[in-house]
């Protein structure tokens, strides 16, 4: 296991556009996971029987089983009843669900911990169930739950490794793609570098949101 | 001087309990009057809070009926009855994500569908009324007790309701700020409002209060003017409270 | 078609030999790293403590995936499963560490105090005082994270160890149900994890009903 | 506060040892190749002591390598004749599977003695081990869907077309060399790029005619073959610089079975048709 540096000569300009990709991935997903547990967590929250039922089903299945097995079953199973889903869209779906299933579960956590008499207020001013979690419940729930989210989203740039098993060009993929024809493994260093900027600078960004957004009580 | 006054809540035969056998309303009755301050004391767990809360539909009633304005109060029209029944409460309760401020414009705007143009003007003098016209952006963590259920009054007052129902205000606070509440307080009865306050400030009962009930056991024991009250209750149970808390 | 199915199960069987291998193993050389680094951060010995932060920050932003082909191409272990595992191990053993960690560093101060009036040296103290108290308070946590372990260890087939989801990809091109195929490894997993799940939550009720005896 | 010093000092010689194994570990791995000069045994050798040949294959390669999925036995022409060369060494035969990017790295760390696996024969790779003669020639072709209109080589040049072949196989650069306008993909297995092609991921999948062949069959009437090759591909067996004697004994081996036409049946039995010697493989 050595650097060496004519890996990075060579290939920068594919480093760098997979690095992109990977970024690019990282952002989108994340942020439509964030968006669908939000969606998801208004729905348990408003507790319409049956509705909750399916969504604890659905939670439970996608937590216990590997994001990679779900991929592969998006992108190479749903071909064969008719769906053939371009790769991004593979990628987001499964992303969306998976780590949806995360932190959905999360926001359910802060959702049920806001104050009991938070939820009597919003219902003696009046509101419906919907706008009391919509104003009064989820806002709090959701800065409460910044610190937990912001972990599980930086899972989420470890997951984007595995788009490398479904014709996605980002980072593994391409290192692996230059040990093929180098047989050096300097690619995977980088990528390993990259992966760990990522990470630290998610942890920067999200230190400054959890101050940002901290809740007083 | 009774039948003067229209009848703005009536509890008509009212059971409430929880789990099997323990009866927090025992088969009550009782009638509220518009324009009246109706102080409920008793000790604690003697069904005050629960009964307040039976008026909006915090709690569900096991039998029995409570009209609202004429209206029963029943899931269907728990909305409805809110947005004519404030409800102040022990700890407040103010959103902490939100200033005092739009704590108080989102019943007006998001359930009875005011712009905040209109509201904002009239949200302003309440806090004037609860002097904290120059904390209206604050959040609630920034806030003392005291100011806290101010603030909390004030977004009552913002739904302009028929009713207001207090539910022990004062006993979270600390002592020296009891009386900036209690102050606020009675200004809203002096103006006339409709108030139904569940407390444990005789002071307060005996200065703005209309009338006042004790509970026991789930029953209304006793219901009478101030000065009959603290005089001659007309009950042997009542007497005891009074001697133990004066 | 419940014969396409019964071989899909026959044939995928050899893959499960391969993950009972791996899963029991990595499991506990992951607790063993887990503990040693774990009281080592609690320590906070001078130049060391640097070394664990590193460590557990390396392996917190670093994709399993990665590191598993990083690892087997560099070539310094023998074959994949034995990469397979020390990887696994390597990587989870950071997260088995924050956790003992944290439990350690939730345990009172006044236990440390305690142990350490009665002139217990630092190893007798974590042994006999400390560790027994931290067991209880992690072991959901602990399970979270085996189950997670469990899940990755579908990446290892992108190394070649021939296990579930690899014959899994196999067996496509000979029994065409690549639907069926994968919702039986999803299934397979899905048991697995489930079940943990829900005896980590059994176990943190029956700790917190203990706690508050 | 000794006491407190020698615990401390058990945690460290504890961790010590962990980042020491594992030091020792790389180190041996590293300096493997020079020691070998030294004191290494000939594969041939152990085989001989343990009774035992054992080779690496890829199990999606059917008609080479693949897995029976009735019996559930390892099957197909390099496993045959890899049983046939352990008889004739009088020992037995052990298959280890591997996902395609494990396979040269299994040669190449000592899990296995010998690949039997499609393997083609590269310059870059004969710098990594020594390759037997080979057991199979085949050319190498692009797989398209019907109507998709690229009907020659030069069509898949061309950047709106997106080529695909296996993770870590040669076709990767081959096809990045030849096609450098076309986008590159890989997938996992051969089935894989199959439903890639079939879904539309990728216009074009590049592989040796077997393996093409046997995605058609999963995609009846759906794909045709450029047929024009874009390589011809000699397959063959490899083993490690340090078993000299283990080669030598697996191209005697080959070359001889092909003169005895033991060869020959065992190629008809598997490829479905008659083998006639190539300038490469027959010779």
């Amino acid at each position: 296991m050595s650097f060496n540096l004519y890996v990075l000569f060579d290939w920068w300009p594919q480093i760098l556009s997979a690095f992109g990709t990977t970024v690019f991935y990282f952002i989108v997903c994340s942020i439509a996971a964030v968006l669908f547990a939000i969606f998801i967590s208004i729905l348990l929250a408003m507790r319409i029987r049956g509705l909750t039922t399916i969504l604890r089903i659905y939670i439970t299945v996608f937590r216990n089983t590997p994001l990679l097995v779900q991929l592969f079953l998006l992108f190479y199973g749903l071909p064969f009843i008719g769906i053939s889903l371009p790769a991004f869209l593979c990628a987001l779906i499964g992303i969306m669900l998976n780590e949806g299933a995360f932190i959905s579960e999360i926001i359910r956590g802060y959702i049920e911990s806001v104050p009991k008499g938070d939820w009597e207020a919003g219902e003696s001013l009046a509101l419906s169930r919907f706008q009391v979690i919509r104003y009064a419940v989820l806002p709090q729930a959701l800065r409460d739950a910044v610190p937990a989210m912001t972990g599980q989203i930086s899972i989420v740039i470890k997951d984007t490794s595995l788009f490398s098993m479904i014709m996605i060009s980002e980072l593994t993929r391409v290192s692996n793609s230059i040990y093929a024809r180098t047989f050096d493994t300097t690619g995977f260093l980088i990528s390993a570098i990259c992966y760990l900027l990522l990470f630290l600078i998610l942890s920067v960004v999200s230190k400054q949101i959890e101050k940002r957004f901290k809740v007083k009580r | 001087m009774n039948q003067n006054k229209q009848i703005i809540v009536e509890f008509k035969d009212v059971v409430k309990q929880f789990e099997k056998d323990l009866v927090v309303l025992d088969h009550l009755n009782m009638n509220f009057y518009d324009g009246e301050t109706h102080v409920l004391c008793g000790r604690s767990g003697a069904g005050k809070s629960t009964l307040i809360r039976c008026i909006n539909y915090l709690e569900k009633i096991n039998s029995g009926q409570i009209l609202v304005e004429g209206e029963p109060v029943t899931k269907k029209h728990a909305r409805t009855i809110r947005k004519k029944c404030a409800m102040v409460f022990q700890s407040f309760n103010l959103f902490p994500h939100m200033t005092i401020l739009e704590n108080a414009l989102l019943g007006p705007m998001k359930a009875l569908g005011q712009h905040k143009g209109e509201m904002i003007d009239q949200i302003g003098t309440y806090f004037e009324k609860v002097g904290l016209e120059n904390k209206m952006d604050a959040l609630p963590g920034e806030l003392s007790g005291g100011q806290k259920q101010r603030a909390a009054i004030v977004r009552a007052l913002a739904m302009n309701p028929d009713l207001i129902l207090f539910d022990e205000p004062t006993s979270a606070l600390d002592p020296e700020m009891i009386g900036e509440v209690l102050n606020v307080m009675e200004k809203l009865a002096d103006e006339g409002r409709t108030m139904i306050v569940v407390t444990h400030e005789m002071g307060f009962a005996r200065v703005a209060a209309d009338k006042i009930s004790f509970m026991d056991a789930g029953k209304i024991v006793s219901t009478c003017a101030p000065d009959k009250f603290f005089t001659d209750p007309g009950h042997e149970s009542v007497e005891r409270f009074l001697k133990q808390i004066l | 078609m419940v014969a396409d199915y019964l071989t899909i199960i026959n044939f995928l069987s050899a893959g499960l030999l391969a993950l009972l291998k791996v899963i029991p193993i990595s499991m506990v050389l992951s607790l063993i790293i887990g503990i040693i680094v774990g009281v080592l951060g609690y320590l906070q010995i001078p130049i060391l403590k640097y070394i664990v932060t590193l460590y557990v920050t390396i392996m917190r932003g670093l994709p399993p995936l990665t590191l598993l082909l990083l690892v087997f191409f560099s070539g310094s272990f023998v074959s994949p499963i034995v990469t397979a595992i020390i990887v696994l191990s390597i990587y989870h053993g950071a997260y088995v560490a924050e956790i003992i960690r944290a439990g350690i560093m939730a345990i009172p101060k006044g236990q440390h105090e305690g142990a350490d009036s009665i002139g217990l040296s630092v190893l007798s103290k974590m042994v006999h005082v400390i560790m027994p108290q931290v067991w209880l308070s992690i072991i959901p946590s602990l399970v979270g994270q085996y189950v997670i372990l469990i899940k990755d260890t579908t990446l290892i087939s992108a190394i070649g160890v021939m296990e579930l989801l690899n014959y899994a990809r196999q067996i496509m091109q000979v029994v065409y149900r690549p639907v069926g195929v994968y919702v039986v490894v999803a299934i397979f997993f899905f048991i697995i994890c489930y079940c943990l799940e829900r005896l980590s939550k059994y176990l943190e009720r029956r700790i917190k009903a203990k706690t508050i005896l | 506060m000794s006491k407190k010093t020698v615990a401390l000092l058990c945690v460290l010689a504890l961790m010590l040892t962990v980042v020491f194994t594992g030091c020792t570990k790389s180190t041996s791995a590293e300096s493997g190749s020079t020691v070998a000069v030294e004191e290494t045994v000939d594969a041939m050798d152990s085989i001989f002591e343990s009774g035992k040949l054992v080779v690496a294959t890829e199990l999606g390669t059917p008609p080479f390598a693949f897995k029976n999925a009735q019996t559930g036995e390892i099957e197909g022409l390099a496993i045959e004749l890899a049983q046939m060369f352990a008889d004739d060494l009088g020992v037995e035969l052990e298959v280890r599977p591997f996902e395609w990017s494990g396979i040269i790295p299994s040669l190449l760390t000592g899990q296995v003695d010998m690949l039997t696996t499609c393997l083609t024969r590269t310059t870059a790779r004969a710098g990594k081990m020594i390759f037997i003669e080979p057991f199979v020639a085949v050319s190498a072709h692009a797989l398209v869907r019907k109507g998709s209109g690229l009907t020659t080589l030069a069509d898949l040049n061309n950047p709106d077309v997106v080529l695909t072949t296996t993770t870590g196989g040669i076709y990767e650069e081959l096809g990045g060399k030849l096609f450098p306008d076309a986008q590159m993909k890989t997938n996992g297995t051969n089935a894989d790029n199959a439903v890639a092609l079939s879904a539309k991921r990728a216009d074009a999948y590049l592989n040796d005619r077997l393996q093409l062949e046997s995605s058609m069959s999963m995609y009846a009437d759906q794909f045709e073959l450029i047929t024009e090759p874009i390589a011809w591909d000699s397959l063959a067996f490899a083993t490690r610089f340090d078993s000299p004697k283990l080669a030598n004994a697996a191209n005697m081996f080959m070359r001889l079975s092909k003169m005895s036409g033991k060869y020959a049946e065992v190629f008809q039995k598997w490829m479905g048709y008659a083998y006639e010697p190539t300038f490469e493989v027959g010779s």
